[in-house]
């Protein structure tokens, strides 16, 4: 498997005695674009959470290119190459946008030149403003954005790392039918080069721009597999319908 | 260049003010509580930038000015006793300089304001990585003050006790008591004001400084972009603590003591509230809201002494609820109100109320 | 975005420099008047006390006796024909405060004296001030000794006033085994040192000496270690507030003054109803002055200074206030004039009649010969003299005439 | 070796202090992340409840006393909340600084009203006693102390485990949003979360009473010890409470044994952070999904 770039071999989390995650198995490959469903409480934040540092995994072992995770802070994460947006966007609403890029690409700069002041725009943030069209706000504080708007700047955020992996946390919940549908352009604009895993609830949203699906339940791994095998799986309709289809709506 | 031109005249009209008009207009024992209180707004431009720009509330200052106060005090007692023992270790039964002593018997003042920085920076280390902020951090650096306090008082022979260091004879081959030196000593506290604020002003506009508000604003976010926090902040907290240490080094020459008074968390607090009271978020407002307040507390208890209790407590709980962002707050509302009116767009987003 | 940061500097700026400015110009004026607080009709003094702050409670009433005394001299025609103005200030519990204050009415006020301080630690912030300038201060307050600054009358008892005859009095009363309790501050380690070396020489035992933070208030642990040592009696120089607590614990755990004495020196009148009566009634204290001391002196000062402050209780410390600028005045009348180092020579063998008895200024210290006094606590909350040393003892700040003390003072 | 065996009883009776006077800010802070600096003025009041009730109550002043300041404390705060603080939930830090103001004005209104000198609470005589405990003394007023401490947290376990608004006062605790859209009235129940904290504050001042003095300034003797430990033990955690006041009670009672009362502080406060070290949340954590 030299071509898996994610690969996560029997992950257990316990919190306070309740098991999120029980022996999670999953593999990602190099430049796939996977996404990750589930009912409320299937463990798929828990999952991001734990590749991301966030939490610490009770068993198991998650190793990113070769490099084991488990144990190792955030921001070393992040440096490795591994980058995520949350539920509910967090972007730093005193700075403006071109200010948030410009924070997201930096980390590799030494501490000397972080004393400097910015001065214009590097190509990687000037790239990522591109990518989110959000040109015409460049110089506005992030705290006047709208919703989705938000979402995108985490998302240019993401792309400004660079990372090797992207994690998006449903990106679309909350989002009107227009910026659904120019965040499905953005997301496959971005899996064109990058590795992305998506956690998303949002069935049409899944149909329209997934290929490979990992359908999460209980803490374990129900159905993998592409968008139809999935849907048609007994077991999945059951998971959804009989308690979720509400919330999948 | 013009707007640059422009961003600059209020800092240089400060500085005619501070540097040219008030030696002029000022007799020397009024330009020596100036100097006094310069010495605070120094310490406060620290918090300014912990606190407002860092969102860490640092209860806790009054350690870092003492450290620099009695690493200015103690090379001025070993100076002024010329090789024999400080006069209180006379009266306190030591017979043997302590070795803490030794060192600032010679680089005293080179030591004194870099002292405190060592120290912020192994308590930062330790505190930001475990990630205790928030309230948790203010409570912490509160005991800490408190604890300081004790260990001063209690070590008499080391550190004077209550009474501290005073009666200096020799400040830098000058007399301390001589108007000629306590006007050096205002433009030199004025001059190092003046500097430390530009520098301060630098970092906040700095890549740097914007990764700092970031951190105050969304610290576990800041963590996701490659960042560690634990870093920035106590590399802010290290600079905050220098330059509370550097004012008490400054301190020490312009008011001639450093007792633990001085340290405790009552002044440590009372720091913080000038500096809410000018406005956290603006060096500008920490500056001027330590100069006004302890100017404020100086003539009003010359007036009405029990009444500057409840004037500072209910100053404290009017800005607190109705200007949170203090007098600079208020100014740029002005500002923006103004603007609007002439139809130029104002500039959006004030910074939110930081949540812990 | 960044302009902000500068802009209501200039703004604010603006505020507290004009007013500093205007000021200024009126300190400027005042400045050049007649010097030696010898202004026209009036002869200013000043009086600079905590009025607010931890240490107001205490300070406060020397303020009032200190002002009584003025007012009582300018009722009787003033100062070499002049009315006496007080100017008082504010030391705020704050020693760079009462330095800066004091340089105030030196420099500003021009006062031809001042009356002031409680704490060790505001007179050693003073001194320096007093010293540079040339200027008097008179300082109220019975101290831990070992200083004699050639600008500072000392009022108040110095060590071998007070410290030495509360040990002479319990080595007379044969308790010979002490314990030791104090706040963290310079008058009781000093004190100890003293009692320590007394103890050395007479025969007598300490069994321990224990310091409590100022403003500490849970003493069952230190009750406990004196309960362990067992001693005859305790030796108490905490300050303030802990007193409360301390005989408060003391007695919930069964000591009372019969059991276990406990001689104190820092409380006096003032502080007893705080105390408790309950818990501090039959206990011994040394000071050179009480409420009840005899003496038509002492009747019309307790008199005068009720009749200004109803219910208030007249303490050692604020006799030694009003003793001070009675002092003062009788200096400056011989002296024919307000200059200090003239007024300095005629206080020197000065003697008075005061509510404590007779009072002379001993030339060389500057401090005053004063009479020991041992006092119990009464039920009704005052002290009654239970001892005392009949002669006014001369003042030795160095303890130089006592054999014992050699080396304490080095 | 009795006096040794003395000082855990005193460990005990020093914990039990802390107890009392930390016990409403594990309330206020915990559940609302109001950081209260003028607790330490509740305390006071209540101290001054007591006092006051001395005319009418005489030397039962200090058992009758108890409801009367829970009510009167618990009023003071009821007010500050409803005037000030409910518009700064959210901003532990800012109420920090608030309270801290409304503190000094408390402080300087008790100076006013009843003079700076500390004043005189006399102790009933069935508190003045004490007993032999196989070598070892206890006052009646610290045995008092620690039934006091006892009947609170006992009061309030029952209150917050059996009582309808104590389990909606712990669900708040738990998730305030989830709280609200399951229709607890979040805002009443605020309210009424700091009448009790601070009430519980007046109930300490009149227990202090007893081995304190009474003054204007009492409240900023015990706040930053109270602080401590909450701190330690984590916030709105009420066994958390009582283990680290018992456990820096006993701390205290032995390092002041074998040091003095100076470094005993430094020693608590030096163990405090180094405990944060081991574990920054304080003993017992609430857990929470979000990323705060």
């Amino acid at each position: 498997m030299s071509d898996a770039l994610l690969e996560i071999r029997g992950l257990k989390v316990v919190f306070d005695g309740f098991t999120a995650l029980d022996g999670v198995d999953l593999t990602v490959g190099q430049g796939e674009l996977r996404f990750l469903i589930g009912p409320n409480g299937a463990g798929k934040t828990t999952l991001i959470d734990v590749v991301t540092g966030l939490t610490r995994p009770a068993e198991g072992s998650v190793r990113f290119a070769g490099t084991e995770l488990t144990g190792r802070r955030e921001h070393r994460i992040v440096r490795l190459g591994i980058g995520r947006t949350f539920q509910t966007s967090v972007v730093f609403e005193e700075l403006t946008v071109v200010e948030n890029l410009d924070l997201a690409a930096g980390f590799r700069r030494p501490l000397p030149a972080l004393l400097r002041q910015r001065r214009g725009m590097s190509d990687q943030v000037a790239a990522a403003l591109d990518t989110i069209g959000l040109g015409d706000l460049a110089d506005r504080p992030a705290g006047v954005l709208s919703h989705g708007q938000r979402q995108w700047l985490e998302i240019g955020m993401l792309v400004a790392q660079r990372p090797r992996l992207l994690l998006l946390d449903e990106p679309v919940a909350g989002m009107s039918g227009d910026e659904r549908d120019r965040t499905g352009e953005l997301l496959t604009e971005i899996a064109r080069d990058h590795t992305v895993v998506v956690v998303e609830h949002d069935m049409e949203f899944l149909r329209r721009y997934a290929s490979q699906v990992t359908v999460l339940h209980e803490g374990r791994v129900l159905v993998e597999g592409d968008v139809a095998t999935v849907q048609d799986d007994p077991r999945v309709q059951e998971v959804y319908l009989g308690r979720g289809r509400e919330e999948a709506a | 260049m013009s707007a640059r031109l422009r961003g600059h005249a209020p800092f240089a009209a400060v500085a005619v003010l501070l540097l040219v008009v008030a030696p002029l207009a000022l007799p020397a024992f009024r330009l020596d509580e100036l100097a006094k209180y310069l010495c605070f707004a120094i310490a406060a431009l620290g918090i300014g930038l912990a606190w407002g720009q860092g969102g860490m509330l640092t209860l806790g200052q009054g350690v870092f000015f003492g450290l620099g106060g009695y690493a200015t005090a103690m090379y001025l007692k070993l100076h002024d006793a010329g090789g024999d023992l400080p006069d209180f270790m006379v009266w306190s039964g030591v017979e043997e300089l302590p070795a803490l002593w030794r060192p600032f018997g010679a680089a005293g003042f080179a030591l004194a304001a870099v002292v405190a920085v060592p120290v912020a920076v192994v308590l930062g280390a330790l505190v930001f990585r475990q990630r205790v902020r928030g309230a948790y951090f203010a409570i912490l650096t509160q005991a800490l003050a408190a604890a300081f306090v004790i260990l001063l008082v209690g070590q008499q022979g080391l550190t004077g006790g209550t009474n501290g260091l005073t009666n200096f004879y020799d400040v830098f081959g000058r007399d301390p008591e001589a108007e000629g030196t306590q006007r050096t000593l205002y433009f030199v506290t004025a001059g190092v004001l003046g500097a430390l604020y530009l520098g301060a002003r630098q970092l906040v506009r700095s890549r740097f400084g914007r990764l700092l508000v970031a951190v105050r604003d969304g610290e576990d976010r800041v963590r996701f972009l490659g960042y560690n926090p634990a870093t920035v902040k106590t590399v802010t907290f290290a600079v905050s603590a220098g330059m509370a240490g550097l004012a008490g080094a400054l301190f020490v020459p312009v008011v001639g003591i450093i007792s633990p008074s001085l340290l405790g968390v009552v002044p440590s607090l009372e720091l913080v509230v000038a500096v809410a009271v000018g406005g956290r978020y603006a060096l500008a407002g920490a500056v001027l809201g330590a100069i006004v307040m302890n100017y404020a507390k100086t003539s009003f208890s010359e007036q009405w002494a029990g009444g500057w209790l409840y004037l500072e407590g209910a100053l404290f709980v009017l800005v607190m609820t109705l200007a949170p962002r203090g007098a600079a707050g208020l100014y740029e509302q002005a500002r923006d109100a103004l603007a609007r009116r002439r139809g130029t767009p104002a500039p959006a987003a004030r910074p939110r109320e930081a949540a812990t | 975005m960044r302009k902000p940061f500068l802009r209501p500097l200039a703004a604010a700026a603006l505020l507290p420099a004009a007013l500093l400015t205007a000021c200024g110009g009126q300190d400027g004026g005042n400045a050049s008047a007649g010097a030696g607080g010898n202004d026209g009709n009036t002869i200013k003094v000043g009086i600079l006390h905590s009025l607010s702050g931890t240490m107001a409670i205490s300070e406060v009433t020397v303020k009032n006796s200190e002002s009584l005394a003025t007012d009582e001299i300018n009722a009787r025609g003033g100062l070499l024909g002049k009315r006496l103005q007080p100017i008082v200030e504010d030391g705020a519990s704050d020693w760079p405060t009462f330095a800066q204050k004091a340089q105030k009415l030196i420099r500003k006020d021009r006062v031809a004296t001042v009356f002031g301080g409680w704490t060790s630690a505001s007179r050693k912030a003073m001194l320096p001030v007093f010293e540079r300038n040339k200027a008097l201060l008179w300082y109220p307050v019975q101290y831990e000794g070992l200083e004699s600054s050639p600008y500072i009358f000392y009022t108040g008892a110095t060590t071998n006033q007070q410290i030495v005859p509360g040990l002479d009095y319990l080595k007379e009363k044969d308790k010979k085994r002490i314990y030791l309790v104090g706040s963290d501050y310079v008058f009781p380690r000093t004190a100890n040192k003293i009692i320590k070396a007394y103890a050395q020489a007479n025969g007598m035992q300490i069994l321990g000496e224990e310091y409590t933070p100022l403003g500490h208030t849970e003493y069952s642990t230190l009750v406990n270690k004196i309960g362990e040592a067992k001693p005859d009696a305790v030796f108490n120089t905490l300050n303030g507030d802990s007193n409360v607590a301390f005989f408060k614990q003391l007695r919930s755990a069964g000591f009372d003054a019969g059991r276990l004495p406990v001689m104190s020196v820092s409380v006096a009148e003032e502080e007893v109803k705080g105390i408790g009566v309950q818990n501090i009634a039959g206990h011994p204290v040394a000071w050179n002055y009480y409420q009840t001391t005899g003496g038509r002196a002492n009747e019309a000062f307790v008199r005068a200074f009720q009749a200004r402050h109803r219910g208030a209780v007249t303490s050692d410390p604020m006799e030694a206030g009003y003793n001070a600028v009675h002092l003062w005045a009788e200096a400056v009348r011989r002296a024919g004039t307000t200059d200090v180092e003239a007024v300095k020579k005629a206080a020197a063998g000065l003697s008075l009649d005061l509510p404590e008895g007779r009072v002379t200024i001993d030339g060389a210290t500057q401090h005053v010969h004063k009479t020991a006094r041992i006092g119990v606590v009464q039920p009704d909350g005052l002290i009654k003299e239970v001892w005392s040393s009949r002669e006014p003892i001369r003042p030795d700040p160095y303890l130089r005439s006592y054999p014992w003390a050699a080396g304490l003072s080095s | 070796m009795t006096s040794l065996l003395n000082q855990l009883p005193i460990g005990l009776s020093i914990g039990a202090v802390l107890l009392l006077t930390a016990l409403g800010l594990t309330f206020t802070f915990g559940q609302m992340g109001v950081v209260n600096m003028a607790h330490g003025e509740f305390l006071m009041a209540g101290a001054y409840t007591a006092y006051l009730l001395q005319d009418w109550a005489g030397a039962q002043a200090v058992p009758v006393a108890l409801p009367v300041a829970f009510l009167v404390a618990g009023a003071l705060g009821w007010v500050l909340e409803r005037t000030a603080i409910r518009h700064f939930y959210g901003r532990p830090l800012d109420t920090l600084l608030l309270t801290w103001g409304v503190s000094l004005i408390l402080q300087q209104a008790a100076r006013d009203l009843f003079g700076a000198p500390n004043v005189q609470v006399v102790a009933p005589s069935w508190l003045t006693g004490r007993v032999g405990l196989s070598g070892a003394t206890l006052p009646h007023a610290r045995l008092f102390i620690m039934a006091l401490a006892v009947a609170c947290v006992v009061g309030i376990w029952a209150y917050l485990g059996r009582s309808r608004q104590g389990r909606r006062m712990r669900a708040v605790m738990q998730n305030r949003e989830l709280a609200a859209v399951s229709g607890v009235a979040t805002g009443r129940v605020d309210q009424l979360t700091f009448f009790i904290g601070s009430g519980l504050a007046g109930v300490a001042g009149v227990a202090l009473t007893l081995v304190g003095p009474v003054g204007p300034s009492i409240g900023t003797y015990y706040i930053v010890d109270a602080f401590l430990v909450v701190v330690a033990g984590g916030l709105g955690q009420l066994r958390g409470a009582v283990i680290a006041a018992l456990a820096l009670g006993m701390l205290n009672s032995f390092a002041e044994f074998w040091t003095d009362a100076s470094l005993a502080k430094v020693v608590v406060f030096a163990v405090v952070v180094a405990f944060l070290q081991v574990r920054p949340q304080g003993l017992f954590v609430l857990r929470s999904r979000a990323l705060t």
